[in-house]
């Protein structure tokens, strides 16, 4: 087998210095009837390369590839250009196969990355420090609440209705467990966000609001004012960015007040990948940095006085506090992080503002397209690359019509709040700078056509 | 302006030793390199866009008008900086890394090359699933392979890595005992158990207590069943344990559990030592989580991503969390609205924000199907047999404390005994930086003091690990002398040992634009002087 | 059996200097790695094949029954052996590789994607046209643009790297010389010129003869006129020259040589220098070469592929080479079948078996459409205005033979006049890898007494020149001060100074199974000593 | 633009340090009317990766891709399953932006590549040196008849008819221009190749005699009786192998007794590629090392007496020798021969014997249904992995009609002798593992109706 690198000679010679009659003799703590006999059930013996390449073509070849038609969904995932160089980088065998920096002599290529990362994420979300990365961005919003949690030594966290229903699904069955009591809503299709609401039911009990910004139906709102409230009843204010590129318009949370901004780093540098890996970001206060979940690196120097950077604080991790932990995360998204970095570090503030830019006046031409279809309503009056429409018919279907036109034509809210009647015409659309002018006129007459 | 327009800076005092007299502090292939915010610039970038055909103005007011600070650098100088980075890095792709229960093993680039394919890597997760049959029939492929190596009754594929396969599991037996009523409230974990263990238990809202172990590094049947009462919700065993020892009682202990009203998980990061040798559902354990990042290659990255599907015995399968692949009719669907589906009413939620490590699940297939049925128990084999041969090849000189109960499993276990001159374990693993190896894991397990776990995978070949033996049994003896020299290891690294306690004394996590002419900035640690 | 069973061997004497005290002879992340056929074995396979499901037996009774000697080694090995050894090389990505003549510029990864587009790399040379269109348009497309962007009037795009391209546009001058029926037989090259120069046009048949240069380092025209008769077929000139200078009088030089019946050859390899700025064209050459792999910036892969595309005047477009490709009506056509066109009968024949270098035309094509005409003027701009830079920053350390004669073009030149002590260039360039540089190009052009040619092309940054000439003018001290130390460089590369006399005495070309148990063997070199 | 780094305050505070006044002053020796002015007629302004991207791939798109249909193409390229791992090394910035490797001190990994590359297409061609590689089989062969030339002091070469009929046309390119004689013919669509024929044209006055083997039909004869023949008159035997992996199931050239050997070596790593970039082999005796073109790797020792590779031999080449070298050539195929070296150490000698034994077989197979083919027959009674059918019809009409059924199915001999009529009815097929029992069956059936 071509991964494996013992000959059968080499075995025997092993052995031989072990002291073992046979390999079986190595496995005598198994106990006999614990012994698989038999090959695998079903699987075949080893394969060739060019077997398994078919095998995984023909699945991959079932698929609608986003970049072969006019494509339009976001809701938590946005297709980006990505440059080559990002994918070269990260296949770099020295990045690819090592492991978590745990001896930093021979490890300074991946924290470096990483303390280039935190800064990077930390200005993108404007905070002061971030970490090396969670998971994604719903679990990155979880520990977030969890940490407010420890911060204010209250339990009630208010999610507001903007908050992508998956994101709050995941926090729901955290809670379930730890204890914690989440208020949760559902958004309504109009041009407001619920932040008068929010605000109206802050308590001395609140130990977090938890917004999103954009939020799931792409709308865009001043932060300060629930910064504010959250910060008048002790209570902290968490935001969650889906769409980290939007930072390169509009304020950051962390200009506006929020205490913990959490993101899902997906859209830059790692591609739509039907979900995972993506990459969760975590920024907060200097202050809190002790409660904060995940790895840091921290910069420091050698025996020779030379900057090198090393994982500190892990005083707050599992392998050294155990239960005691402020999170039970080990493995992070390393890689993904890498990728976000080398992405950033090509564009550049000069190159994400002009992103951005782009992003913004092409989702506006969309925006102001579809809104002149008899019968489609443009629901916000702000956004950014995405914005929800209402249909004169329920939106699910409509997809599907898109579909076998060839167009993947946007995120019906019926797919996100499958119970939700208020919310069956809701059609999320995304617009990002991947999208051709001749993407856009298909996607006009595949929805012309299915909302008719 | 946040980033240093005057471009490129030492890292280290010019000439400071006669060790580095070069002037730009290279040493020929061993690069220095800034930190990017010290070499890019807010006005710099590596991409062009073409400009915006019109303007959108739905920004709210809110448009950002400050200073972001995000130094950008052209294409060229980024690839120089990530290459020049890489460089630093020790990696499986470079030698033997054999960091004890991590399972660097090789990672083949046929799965990345796979993974890459534009139906798995470009594909949205919210997309129609009539337009993702491919992906979902992957889901349920690596699903089926994974229920068939390890005797199980169902997976769930969602968790990111092995820590959140433990709460998928840990969730799912809690599910299981609310649903009959039972709140039990204590999680029994062994001393050496990894830390995620009981960092899960205790996020799960449970306290964490002890299992002792025997002299020869198992789990004490007879202390176990004394503690099974009421209130224990569950065991957590690593099989093979993390000294890379098998649970020979295995069976029995789950027998006892279960007798007790609660259920076993097992940690199965090691799964690597019996794949295709045991199924850990002939052993009665009820929930466990794979690492694909280890047992099944997928690339660690530096650090992740990971993908930790929990494989769950019958009783516990209908507590799996969301979203799930089924088999209909019409083709694969993906079970992800909770409030419609009946049949998952008693799920305990959804744990990620879409269906998993898509990523990684497709690289898994790859390598399980690449190896086959006959592979797979031969990566078992000589996993073990590779262990083995470094545990005897240096018992002579290296204490293995449970080497006298017989042979390991995957990892070989050493202690620092015997070491001399205040010489221990970080001495050793220094020293062997400068031969060219990963040290292995070091003070873990916690039970055996100065721990060196040695897992050397199944894809190093003899020769490799002769070499390596010869180097580590020179650096043994060296610290059994109380050679000094051992505590200025490493010295070829590109970096000498770091300052552990200054950066957690003084946290620099993020780069702080130095003030202007030499006024007093963030950098300041850097001009500090620390021992390693 | 050829390969060593016993697998891995030091290449260096254990413990030989107190700088290398490791036993396996690496250095922290600077790995030896000992010769393939040393570590690996003829038994040994990185590759699964399923079994044939028959056998053939159509082998004419010349089944090879011997051992060949390929040592295999798995996958996982491959992977390390070949990773190890990319890390003891320089290159473009690492940082500043100023190989004067050579342009090594970034390589964008964007090209390296496309050229690996199914539809480009997967496609068989005789595949029926209809089944190429796409490629054929990738051929045409770049064929235009290099027309346009030198002005000519056809470009043969089949020869394979410079020299081949050179061979080319002396074949077509020859061909058209022979068709009027003149047989000349001399060619001028001037001292400068590249070595292939001259190589090429003595392969053509030619005798060469020197033009002689003037002080300012350019052609002597008035010499260049005085040579010129009837036996004078062609002249070849390098514009920018070698010295990295314009020519001037180009057009003067073109207008004589064709008022003496000879035409005239541009060695284009310098026309990075000028892209966008001048067009060959219009300064009255008949053929130039065009390295993609140094302006339009084609991976120079360690030595090659290249591709030396050749632009033509009016008067030898009738002489090129086949293929080509032209359009029709029906799409593009590839013209190939020598005997049955007639209009290509007078074509000076077939230079490769195929069409040329594919893979570097699609990388070229997307460079040219990457940069567009903004981008390529200022690629030369760019080149230039570093090339300046350097010089005027390095002029009072280093002696500029031509510095005094104004500004230089994308290299600039420098001499060893002012070292002190013996040291020459050499060593400077030594001391440049010490530093973390690849040095310059030596002793090239000849015309120079120890040139170093130092181009770094329009991708590096100021801050990255500045780091460089700080280097280097600290070297430049040393070396004028006759610091003997310089003498040692490199100490810090994975080799010390490397002995090519005993290379060239006694020559190893091969490696040699040494001969069981000691014996007198093929290794036998390894064991000799000798200095740099 | 995003590969330039040079920011316009870099510019100007550069031209200051020069003491010019602006760019175009160091321009000045460019005479003011060979100026460009205007911008470069037609290009549009600097492009998008994106855009880039798009046009690249729409040209892409219009091939029919070989590993997306039925494939049987040979004749000097064939398509074997290169193993991912290949181009991920070669893709590794260390090999792919070096440079030749004129500083040996930090170019070990270059060098020490090309030194295991020389030995092994030395062993596989069965003799005793190789060179760093050439541009490809047809240059190679060209340089081997300049370099028998030079041995011999004899002008006279004779080619087999069986040889590539480019590579003649090459050779003969060149012998126009050298003064050169060269005696071709053309092959015959029979089992027995000119072997005999040649035999007896050699005379006191031939150089070389050149021979492919497997010739162009895929016939294979033993090169011994050409090779002493030549001997016995002072001449040498050139032979030519546009199919490598053959020589690990039948004996090499040199073996055989033939002194220069020269072989494309795309079949091993490289890739099809539309014919370019190839890697040329070129290996002969040792005694004849001087003469030979191209650079060497050799071994040497450092100035601490530690192996170490250079360049050597270098008083052959065009930039020591000028116009007394061996050759012109100087950029040479490195990549390519890495591609090669690489899949080489990865097959080792086990792999390859597997690999040609899979291929003769299923060739065999294939050979045997379509020579069933009523009308259709097979023309060789040996061959490796191709052979050369004669249809009941013209086969580059009948090539034509395959494509239209979707299967590229073979080199019709009118392509590669479009004058030859005894010819225009042979086919030359060849098969790799590549080829599934569903392109053998889709191959089989389009035959069938092409030949109708
Ligand atoms: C024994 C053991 N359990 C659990 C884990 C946690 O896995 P992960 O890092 O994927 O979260 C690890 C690995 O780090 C481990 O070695
Ligand atoms: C001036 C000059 N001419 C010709 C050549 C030959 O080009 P190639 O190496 O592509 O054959 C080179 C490069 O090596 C060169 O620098």
């Amino acid at each position: 087998m071509r991964y494996l690198p013992l000959s059968d000679s080499d075995r025997s010679a092993m052995l031989k210095v072990i002291g073992a009659g046979s390999i079986d003799d190595l496995f005598q703590d198994v106990p006999e009837e614990a012994r698989l006999t038999g090959a695998i059930r079903g699987l075949p013996d080893h394969a060739t390369e060019m077997d398994v390449e078919r095998q995984l073509k023909a699945m991959a070849g079932k698929n609608m590839v986003a970049g072969d038609v006019p494509f339009f969904l976001g809701c938590g995932a946005y297709r980006h250009h990505v440059p080559a160089s990002v994918d070269h980088l990260i296949q770099r065998g020295e990045f690819l196969t090592a492991y978590t920096p745990y001896q930093p002599e021979i490890a300074q290529g991946t924290l470096q990355m990483l303390f280039e990362f935190q800064t990077q994420v930390a200005r993108l979300l404007g905070c002061e420090v971030a970490n090396a990365s969670m998971y994604d961005g719903s679990t990155a919003m979880w520990e977030a609440i969890g940490m407010a949690h420890r911060i204010t030594r209250r339990s009630r966290t208010i999610i507001s209705a903007g908050v992508h229903p998956h994101y709050v699904s995941v926090a729901r069955t955290m809670a379930k467990f730890t204890g914690d009591t989440l208020e949760t809503s559902l958004p309504e299709l109009s041009a407001a966000t619920d932040a008068e609401a929010l605000i109206a039911s802050i308590t001395d009990e609140t130990s977090a609001v938890v917004v999103q910004y954009p939020d799931i139906l792409g709308r865009i709102a001043d932060l300060t004012p629930v910064a504010e409230a959250a910060h008048a009843k002790g209570a902290l204010l968490i935001a969650v960015v889906t769409e980290p590129v939007a930072l390169g318009l509009i304020k950051s949370p962390g200009e506006m007040g929020a205490d913990i901004v959490v993101g899902e780093g997906q859209s830059i540098g790692v591609g739509l990948q039907f979900g995972g890996p993506y990459v969760g970001l975590f920024a907060t206060r200097e202050k809190f940095v002790r409660q904060m979940p995940g790895r840091l690196a921290g910069e420091t120097v050698d025996a020779e006085g030379k900057r090198g950077f090393v994982l500190t604080l892990s005083t707050r991790e599992q392998h050294i506090r155990r239960e005691k932990a402020t999170s039970n995360i080990c493995t992070n998204s390393g890689l993904c992080a890498l990728a976000f970095s080398v992405h950033m570090t090509l564009l550049g503030e000069k190159g994400l503002r002009q992103l951005a830019s782009l992003n913004h006046a092409r989702a506006s031409e969309v925006a102001e397209r579809l809104a002149a279809i008899p019968g489609v309503k443009l629901v916000n009056d702000s956004f950014f690359n995405e914005f929800t429409l209402r249909l004169p018919v329920e939106a699910r279907p409509a997809v599907h019509r898109m579909v076998a036109a060839g167009v993947l034509g946007g995120v019906s809210l019926g797919r996100l709040y499958p119970d939700a009647k208020a919310l069956e015409n809701g059609l999320v659309v995304a617009v990002t700078e991947t999208a051709t002018d001749g993407d856009i006129d298909a996607f006009e007459a595949a929805l012309k056509e299915a909302v008719q | 302006m946040s980033a240093n327009p005057s471009g490129w800076r030492p890292s280290a005092p010019a000439n400071q030793s006669a060790e580095t007299p070069t002037v730009t502090g290279n040493r020929a292939l061993m690069l220095e390199e800034p930190l990017l915010f010290e070499i890019g610039s807010i006005e710099q970038t590596g991409v062009d866009f073409d400009a915006p055909s019109s303007t959108g103005h739905k920004l709210a007011g809110l448009e950002r008008t400050g200073e972001i600070g995000l130094a950008g650098l052209s294409e060229p100088e980024t690839m120089r900086h990530y290459t020049r980075l890489s460089r630093q890095n020790y990696a499986i792709d470079l030698g033997l890394f054999p960091l004890g229960s991590c399972t660097m093993k090789h990672n083949p680039r046929l799965n990345e090359k796979l993974a890459r394919l534009p139906g798995f890597a470009d594909i949205h997760p919210l997309q129609p699933q009539e337009t993702v049959q491919g992906a979902l029939e992957v889901i349920d492929s690596l699903a089926h392979w994974l229920i068939t190596l390890t005797g199980m009754h169902s997976v769930a594929m969602s968790p990111k890595a092995g820590a959140h396969g433990e709460l998928c599991g840990l969730l799912s037996i809690r599910a299981a005992l609310e649903a009959r009523g039972d709140k039990r409230e204590v999680v029994l974990v062994p001393e050496s158990a990894h830390g995620t263990n009981p960092a899960t238990a205790a996020f799960c809202g449970y306290r964490v207590e002890n299992i002792p172990a025997t002299a020869a590094g198992r789990v004490d049947l007879d202390a176990l069943k004394a503690r099974l009462a009421p209130d224990v919700a569950a065991v957590m065993i690593t099989n093979p344990n993390t000294c890379g020892l098998f649970e020979p009682e295995m069976k029995a202990i789950s027998d006892a559990v279960h007798a007790a009203g609660a259920l076993v998980y097992c940690d199965g990061a090691n799964f690597n030592a019996i794949v295709g040798k045991v199924r850990p559902g002939d052993l009665g354990i009820d929930a466990m989580h794979i690492n694909l990042h280890k047992t099944f290659s997928t690339p660690h990255g530096g650090g992740g991503p990971g993908s930790g599907p929990v494989v769950l015995s019958e009783a516990l399968t209908r507590f799996a969390p969301l979203p799930y692949v089924e088999k209909t009719a019409d083709g694969l669907r993906l079970v992800e609205e909770e409030a419609a589906i009946e049949q998952a009413s008693e799920s305990f939620g959804r744990m990620v924000a879409f269906h998993g490590q898509m990523g990684m699940f497709s690289r898994a297939l790859s390598y399980i199907l690449s190896h086959g049925a006959d592979g797979l128990k031969q990566v078992a084999e000589d996993a073990v047999l590779n262990a083995n041969y470094i545990l005897r090849s240096l018992e002579d000189v290296l204490d293995a404390p449970f080497g006298h109960s017989g042979p390991c499993m995957h990892e070989a276990l050493f202690s620092d005994k015997g070491f001399a001159g205040g010489l221990t374990t970080i001495d050793v693993a220094k020293g062997l930086i400068d031969e060219g190896y990963h040290p292995m894991t070091m003070y873990f397990p916690l039970v055996v003091h100065g721990a060196m776990l040695i897992e050397p995978t199944e894809t190093e070949s003899k020769a490799g690990l002769d070499q390596f033996i010869t180097a580590l049994r020179s650096i043994a003896e060296r610290a059994r002398a109380g050679d000094e020299s051992l505590k200025a290891a490493p010295i070829y690294a590109p970096r000498r040992r770091l300052d552990e306690t200054l950066a957690a004394r003084k946290p620099v996590l993020a780069y702080r634009t130095p003030a202007p002419d030499g006024a007093e900035g963030g950098g300041e640690a850097t001009a500090m002087v620390g021992g390693g």
